[in-house]
């Protein structure tokens, strides 16, 4: 019998494409992981993260990239999405360690990452994300999570006009023709 | 004064100079058999089935604003009786019967026009539960129909068959539903009320009640101390208000419901039509406007407006449905407080003080209701005893576990 | 209506699900004497005020907060927004 | 006519179509200024009385001048004139008229007066009682209503869109301009909303100059910096229509309107603009006076008349005359004679008044008492007697500060006696909407100048600002005054007062005569101010004349509340993108690609699209796939994608007693690598969602929800964690799209599964006995999760992947199945195995029956507090007559059930007396051959063998049907243990 293997893929199937000078990709990552605070274990935890990935654990709708280009950021009081962008060491090494404080549920298979960039791009984003995206309240690396054209979605800026935006896998179809739809009407 | 058709040319031949006053403008006597605090539609009919069916004609209507000011004032206009749950079909059943010769009795045309009410169905499911609905509907004597796509095809061809994100799978069709011209209903019973007799005092809010040994026997009011036998309120959208001067806590809460009409078109939507896979109704008005609604907004409020995102969720269901009405315009937003009960059905009962009792709770369903309501609470006034076809809507239903829960949402006024 | 949520500041109200009266923190105890008289009491009893009123607000499309919310019900204005696990975590500790 | 030196001229000239015949205009022009150009004088039919009417004014107040624009699926019935940008090619024509817009036939009404004014309608076409709806209504209906939609879907797109600034400015007059100059020094972010095509508000329609120069020139300087500042943002072509709480409102922006060519961009976008201050520049609207013939095409707005002339060079006629009860009249006169136009009369109602003009022959204290001309004015007559022949009459009746907006948060009006206007009231200021200019109130260029500086200037100071240097600018020297003389007494019931609805002097008498004298019963009876233009130029007349009647001021008669929109807006445009197939977004399961390529056919539960059933070849009918589906998977093995029930994973050191009091049963001693039903409880008792709840760990739960209550799960269970219980140690994610989860089902599951599952994992019945699970991987390595539940009775997994993942496993149990012949089965197959189970589903758990009336009273643990368990102890939930789950079975077995009928004892009549519950679920059992069902009956569990009709009388059909189990296959759950 031919071994029998599964093959992974992607929500969006490395989608690519320029609509109106603005560039629209998604987002690949190898993991995403949630990590819950225990009741009354903050400073614990905060500890761990900064051992586990050597940068401290950030503020709420803060987040940190480490020396790995691993993505962390909080969503809330005490929940924090790790995202790790390529193929590492990461679930062998860092997750048990994380374990150690956190609770940690994966969501790898949950969620559909869309990297927007261009200089238009906020005139886009204005089409359905109800968040002020002026530096000053939205600031770099910032992340905060909203709805977006009835999607429950979570936006993080990486630069002054470059963001990503993840959502829930299952309606990722509907996700992107947001995306594209709001790109074509500016 | 008689109106009629011949009447009409009579009062143009003369130069309409004969016409008189709907109702009269009195001040209030010291004392009433029975004081209705309420002067909206529901309190003006229980005056007049007072008057008329239990002949009790020592009645006095206090309004705090000026008469109608109440949700008869901003509704949506639609009756029918597609209820599901016995305890009220037979009721709302009730209600159509007296709407159907409500002009013909009060010798008004509040323009009952019965172009039946369609309610749209997307899923085997919704397809089960309105089977449910229209067999409890034949049950006590209503009409109803279960219509399939080709049918709605015929008669609606409009509703979006081919692009819907929710297919169109049939729907349930009370022909004998419609709407009525609203403002008109609340003149028709005051001037038929007044004509036998009751006292309709506008401008007179009811600030207090007078009670002694656990009993009611008059209200304060703006206007000074009126005393009376008995004492029935009926104020939906201000019960907690009212009945919290004396202490009472209602399972009631306030919210705002909002309505709106577009730009008059001639006559493109036949009778009332609601989407099942959204929140949205409509119907047409007589002056070409489409009046439709949605959800209300879904946070306590006595504000009487509204906010935009259930504009915006009102607007969606109607595209949805019937994309061709996406050019028409939307006119006039506005809200009313609505008296959301906890399990999304009315109160007609006493009060565990003696003599004073409460009419509300009618969520958003109350225009309906009117007549059945007024015919009901007289009743209730008049003989002291419920009326057979609402002696369920008791305010012990919540202790003794018998709600009336026709969504089934539970204890979450907003979501009725 | 705009939310100021205490964590994440202004946010569209449209974030968040209405679930009415901040009574229902407090849940009676299930085996004190007449219990099912009180939970009737705080199942359907509703002060319902024209005026100033505490209420529960869950950020659904955000961080899942629920959130007490004190707002006047005649002018919307909205005088204060507390995160009610902790003071319901207050309540408990007295 | 147009003015040939007008500088529009030398613009590019557009051909335009109106009721069929060709027209030309100028780029820069409305539809209503090209049609004055082209003399044009009937443009519309009044609402009632069909009358000749042409355009009155120059803006969205507009009354008159409803046509319809552009055909086909394109038409917008009811469209002002007035608003319209002309471009080249547009199609417009008049509505409202039966026959021609010249020869109304409806005309008729016109000579009815008499017999149908205000509220006639109440008082007749009540007999005989039948007639209504037949006859009388239908005639009222098409004689009513105003333009025709085209019944065709919307083609247009349109957007939404979400704004964000410190100051939103409403209006780009003088004081919108000198605002946005003055707050954009502060480096606060500005953004400017302008309603025309062009800036510069009022000024386009006056002469007056700025600093000794044109105002064009100013006001394109002032724009041109604002554009050139970083935090400055303008819109023309806008319109804000509401305002909403906490500083929000709504925006509507034309996109392509004033274009031809209608490109894949979106029509128009409905913009949410959120501010913490509103400055409302939005200006003035003149009003009209009432009398007699007031309404023949040729009488317009004098401001109006002012903005046709001095913006677009077009004007009616050569003999102009001016009605007026204000100062700002004369200025139109003035403005004219410019022109080279004849002045033949400024008719002022004042008598006290010094004539501003002395070259102009002016008749003081004096109305117009009759006018002619019916399809045009021709010719006026003045109280003194004297007649004068005119071909347009100018009207004042003085201005109106346009504060709307103010009103929408129902702030109330104030009046304002010295200028005979409403003004905000403190409403606005607690708003942080703060009125400036002509909004404020304040109607002499000079004055708004300095007020606005002042007003801009102490807010920029209030809020802590860098203070700006206030702005100088000089212009004409100008005086308001302003008289109440808006009605006059002679001819009542040819005075209109609300043009568009043709509510005269006389109807206004008649509500006042039969007791509607509040304001809104006036409206209401009326109609009054309830036209598309919502009485912008006729409420101040109508409180005039009630106030008149009643002999108090206006102030004392009150106002009705302005309400929004603002202007009409489509209702596409609030739907926006959110439209057929994008209404709601559209979840897929992980399996949708393998199950597409299988043919199966999807539907909509809730916003998930899930495979109904699979048709192979040869199948015609629905019911040939589902029957196959259910046999081969009883007979063999079948696969469900079950991925859309609610995943929610539960960690932390008080999970079991949280689950103990959100479930009604108890979870503390559940083992680990084992699963639970559970059933959930609303607060008051009722049912409301169940599932299995597996543990992984001891401090690690998954519980899964119904498909439809996932989000409404999670959303209680984390009120319970942070309101009930926040001393617990629990965290709650949903993880519903993170697995992709199958149902195997059917004897040869285990088998197939065993295939899949690594070494050494052992899931034997001796090892993995029903209800038990555990995390494990598959095909070489693949993290899983393998649970033994059984939702079809049969011998049965639900096996979870990552989701990634999802799509090739499906693959691969069916390809790996081959040899047992699994089957896909869908969503029906997975119904039908349910019922013949016995298992309730959300047809029988609908939020109106209890834990009783499932026959599941025995799941509430009694020895532990949870949600819901004391109020399910009320009567109405016990009792021994409450209708409780059954089956049911047709007694001749040919015969079909229907969900939804009703159920009565034999010999009884179908009457809601005799109504004793109903069949929730039904479905043909292929493995029993004939039709079963679940259902709700009284007293149920007692009444077993019993037979009862079903009766369905939409249907007109009643079946005998036995009462029996509800548990119809396997009732000792033999199978789902072997």
């Amino acid at each position: 019998m031919a071994k029998l293997v599964l093959k992974r893929e992607k929500p969006l199937n490395g989608y690519s494409k320029v609509i109106n000078k603005i560039k629209i990709a998604e987002y690949k990552f190898d993991s995403l992981i949630s990590l819950a605070i225990p009741l009354k274990r903050e400073r614990k935890c905060k500890i761990n993260f900064k051992n586990s990935l050597g940068e401290p654990m950030p503020n709420i709708e803060n987040s940190i990239i480490n020396k790995s280009g691993i993505l962390g950021f909080r969503i809330g009081l005490d929940l924090l999405f790790i995202c790790n962008p390529s193929h590492s060491s990461f679930a062998k090494k860092t997750v048990p360690l994380l374990k150690q404080a956190f609770y940690i549920t994966d969501q790898t298979g949950g969620w559909c990452g869309v990297k927007v960039d261009g200089d238009r791009v906020i005139e886009m984003l204005e089409r359905i994300c109800p968040l002020n995206l002026s530096l000053k309240s939205f600031a770099l690396g910032d992340v905060k999570r909203t709805i977006m054209d009835q999607l429950n979605m979570i936006i993080f800026r990486e630069t002054e006009k470059k963001f990503i935006l993840f959502s829930p896998s299952s309606s990722s179809g509907s996700f992107l023709k947001s995306i594209e739809t709001s790109s074509r009407n500016i | 004064m008689k109106y009629s058709g011949i009447k009409v040319l009579w009062e143009g031949l003369r130069g309409n100079m004969g016409w008189k006053p709907l109702w009269r403008n009195p001040d209030p006597k010291k004392s009433y058999d029975i004081i209705i605090v309420g002067g909206g539609g529901h309190g003006l009919a229980t005056a007049y089935y007072l008057a008329e069916e239990f002949k009790i004609t020592n009645i006095a209507v206090v309004e705090k604003g000026w008469l109608g000011s109440g949700n008869i004032g901003r509704n949506t206009t639609i009756i029918r009786s597609n209820y599901l749950l016995p305890q009220n079909q037979p009721f709302y059943e009730f209600s159509l019967k007296l709407w159907e010769n409500l002009e013909q009795e009060l010798n008004y045309n509040s323009m009952v026009s019965q172009r039946g009410v369609l309610n749209i169905f997307h899923s085997d499911s919704q397809r089960d539960a309105f089977v449910r609905r229209g067999n409890a509907m034949l049950m006590s004597g209503a009409d109803a129909s279960l219509l399939g796509v080709n049918d709605l095809k015929k008669m609606v061809p409009f509703l979006d068959f081919q692009n819907s994100r929710f297919p169109i799978k049939g729907g349930l069709w009370q022909p004998r539903g419609g709407t009525v011209r609203h403002d008109a209903v609340a003149w028709g019973y005051a001037k038929e009320a007044d004509s036998r007799g009751v006292d309709i005092i506008e401008n007179c809010e009811a600030t207090n009640f007078l009670v002694k040994n656990g009993r009611c026997y008059g209200v304060e009011t703006t206007k000074g101390v009126i005393k009376s036998k008995k004492v029935g309120v009926c104020v939906a959208g201000s019960s907690s208000q009212v009945m919290g001067k004396i202490g009472i806590n209602l399972p009631i809460e306030s919210h705002v419901l909002q309505a709106f009409v577009s730009e008059g078109l001639k006559p493109v939507i036949p009778g009332v039509i609601t989407f099942g896979a959204g929140h949205f109704y409509v119907s047409q008005s007589n002056k070409g406007g489409l009046v439709f609604g949605g959800d209300i907004d879904g946070y306590n409020s006595y504000a009487q407006r509204g906010n935009l995102p259930v504009i915006e969720d009102v607007c969606e269901g109607g595209v949805a449905l019937m994309p061709m009405i996406g050019r028409a315009r939307l006119l006039r937003a506005w809200g009313g407080v609505m008296d959301m009960s906890m399990d999304g059905s009315p109160i007609i009962d006493k009060t565990n003080i003696k003599n004073l009792y409460f009419n509300g709770g009618w969520c958003y369903g109350g225009f309906k209701a009117t007549p059945a309501s007024g015919f009901c609470y007289a009743h209730l006034l008049a003989t002291g005893t419920s009326h057979n076809d609402a002696k369920d809507f008791l305010f012990n239903r919540f202790e003794k576990g018998r709600l009336i829960d026709e969504k089934g949402q539970g204890n979450q006024p907003n979501l009725h | 209506m705009l939310i100021d949520h205490p964590l994440l500041g202004l946010r569209d109200s449209s974030e968040f699900i209405y679930v009415g009266d901040a009574k229902l923190l407090n849940r009676p105890n299930w085996n004190s004497k007449n219990s099912k008289t009180k939970f009737i009491d705080y199942g359907y009893l509703r002060k319902n005020p024209a005026g100033v009123h505490k209420e529960l607000w869950y950020h659904e499309q955000g961080d899942r907060s629920w959130l007490v919310v004190t707002r006047n019900t005649v002018t919307h204005e909205i005088l204060k927004v507390e995160l009610a696990r902790y003071l319901k975590r207050k309540a408990n500790a007295k | 006519m147009r003015n040939s030196s007008h500088p529009i001229t030398n613009k590019q000239k557009v051909s335009f179509t109106f009721n069929g015949k060709k027209y030309f205009g100028y780029k820069g022009d409305t539809l209503a200024s090209a049609l004055i150009a082209n003399n044009v004088k009937i443009v519309g039919r009044s609402f009632k009385y069909h009358r000749p009417r042409g355009i009155f004014s120059a803006g969205s107040e507009e009354p008159n001048a409803l046509v319809a624009l552009g055909d086909g699926p394109y038409k917008e019935p009811n469209t002002k004139a007035t608003n319209v940008e002309l471009f080249d090619g547009l199609k417009g024509s008049s509505q409202n008229f039966l026959g021609s817009i010249d020869f109304d036939l409806m005309a008729i009404n016109d000579l009815l007066k008499n017999f149908i004014g205000a509220g006639f309608y109440y008082k007749t076409f009540m007999w005989p009682r039948r007639f209504w709806e037949k006859l009388y209504e239908p005639i009222i209906r098409r004689a009513a209503g105003l333009g025709k939609l085209s019944l065709k879907a919307d083609p247009s797109q349109y957007d939404k869109g979400y704004l964000h600034c410190d100051f939103l400015i409403i209006g780009s007059g003088i004081s919108g301009l000198m605002s946005a100059l003055l707050l954009a020094e502060t480096g606060s972010e500005v953004l400017i909303v302008e309603e025309d095509f062009i800036f510069g508000g009022r000024l386009n329609s006056e002469r007056l100059g700025i600093n000794g120069k044109q105002s064009s020139i100013w006001i394109s300087r002032a724009v041109k910096k604002l554009k050139s500042l970083k935090n400055v943002r303008i819109l023309n072509r806008t319109t804000v229509f509401a305002a909403f709480d906490h500083g929000i409102f709504a925006a509507i922006e034309k996109k392509t309107d004033h274009i031809l060519e209608k490109n894949s961009k979106p029509r128009q976008i409905n913009w949410k603009i959120y501010t913490k201050h509103c400055i409302l520049a939005s200006g003035a609207i003149e009003r009209s006076i009432a009398f007699p013939q007031n309404d023949r095409p040729g009488i317009m707005l004098a401001g109006s008349v002012r903005t046709y002339a001095n913006r677009f060079g077009a004007h009616y006629g050569q003999k102009i005359a001016i009605y007026t009860n204000n100062d700002d009249g004369w200025k139109t006169a003035d403005d004219l004679k410019n022109m080279g136009l004849e002045i033949k009369a400024v008719i002022d109602t004042r008598k006290e008044i010094e004539a501003p003009s002395s070259s102009i022959s002016s008749y003081l204290g004096q109305t117009i008492t009759k006018t002619y001309g019916r399809k045009g004015i021709k010719a006026i007559k003045l109280s003194s007697g004297l007649k004068l022949n005119v071909d347009c009459l100018a009207v004042s009746g003085g201005w109106s500060s346009n504060i709307h907006l103010t009103c929408h948060k129902r702030g109330k009006p104030v009046w304002d006696n010295i200028y005979k206007n409403f003004l905000s009231g403190d409403n606005a200021q607690k708003d942080n909407i703060i009125p400036v200019g002509a909004a404020r109130g304040i109607f002499e260029i000079q004055n708004i100048i300095s007020d606005t500086n002042r007003v801009i200037l102490s807010l920029i100071k209030t809020i802590g600002l860098s203070m700006p240097d206030r702005i100088t600018l000089i212009s004409s020297k100008e005086q308001y005054s302003c008289s109440l003389d808006l009605v006059s007494s002679s001819n009542p019931s040819n005075s209109f007062i609300d043009l568009q609805n043709d509510v005269t002097q006389k109807d206004i008498e008649l509500s006042f005569k039969e007791g509607f004298k509040s304001v809104e019963h006036l409206k209401r009876y009326s109609t009054l101010g309830m036209a598309t233009d919502q009485g912008k130029t006729s409420n101040i007349l109508g409180l005039a004349s009630m106030a008149k009647l009643k002999g108090m001021n206006i102030s004392e008669v009150g106002t009705t509340i302005f309400r929004p929109p603002y202007v009409p807006v489509a209702i596409s445009a609030f739907a926006a993108r959110s439209r057929g197939k994008d209404f709601r977004p559209t979840r897929l399961t992980p399996s949708h690609n393998v199950a597409s390529k299988r043919n199966a056919v999807f539907v909509e539960t809730g916003n998930w699209l899930r495979a109904q059933w699979f048709p192979e070849k040869g199948e015609t009918f629905w019911r040939q796939s589902v029957d196959r589906e259910v046999i081969q998977t009883r007979n063999s093995v079948g696969i469900c994608d079950v991925t859309t029930l609610g995943k929610i994973d539960i960690q932390g050191k008080d999970c079991s007693e949280f689950l103990n009091f959100v479930y009604t049963n108890a979870f503390a001693k559940l083992p680990i690598n084992r699963v639970r039903y559970g059933l959930m409880l609303r607060e008051d008792g009722v049912a409301y969602d169940d599932g299995t709840t597996a543990r992984l760990g001891e401090n690690h739960f998954i519980m899964t929800t119904t498909t439809a209550n996932a989000a409404l799960v999670l959303r209680n269970l984390e009120f319970v964690r942070q309101c009930l219980l926040p001393n617990l140690d629990v965290h709650l994610i949903s993880t519903t799209d993170s697995w992709a989860q199958y149902a195997v089902a059917g004897p040869n599951s285990r088998r197939l599964l065993q295939k899949i599952v690594d070494k050494p994992k052992d899931i034997t019945n001796q090892n993995f006995p029903f209800m038990a699970c555990c995390e494990l991987t598959i095909c070489g390595g693949i993290m899983a999760r393998l649970f033994r539940i059984s939702f079809s009775g049969e011998l049965a997994y639900e096996i979870a992947v990552p989701t990634q993942y999802g799509n090739s496993l499906f693959d691969a149990l069916l390809s790996e199945g081959e040899e047992f012949n699994a089957v896909p089965y869908g969503t029906e197959a997975l119904g039908v195995m349910r019922i013949e189970k016995g298992h309730v589903a959300g047809n029988e758990i609908n939020g109106q029956t209890s834990a009783q009336n499932l026959g599941l009273s025995r799941m509430i643990s009694k020895k532990a507090d949870s949600i819901g368990n004391i109020l399910s102890e009320r009567e109405g939930f016990n009792g021994s007559n409450i209708a409780t789950l059954s089956g049911f079975k047709p007694v001749q077995h040919s015969q079909k059930l229907e969900a939804g009928s009703h159920l009565i004892s034999l010999g009884k009549t179908p009457t809601m007396e005799n109504d004793e519950g109903w069949l929730s679920s039904v479905a043909f059992s292929p493995t029993l051959g004939h039709y079963i069902g679940l259902g709700f009956i009284e007293s149920g569990h007692t009444r077993v063998g019993e037979k009862v009709y079903a009766v369905n009388l939409l249907q007109n059909k009643t079946t005998e049907v036995e009462i029996v189990s509800p548990h119809f296959v396997d009732p000792e759950g033999i199978k789902q243990r072997g």
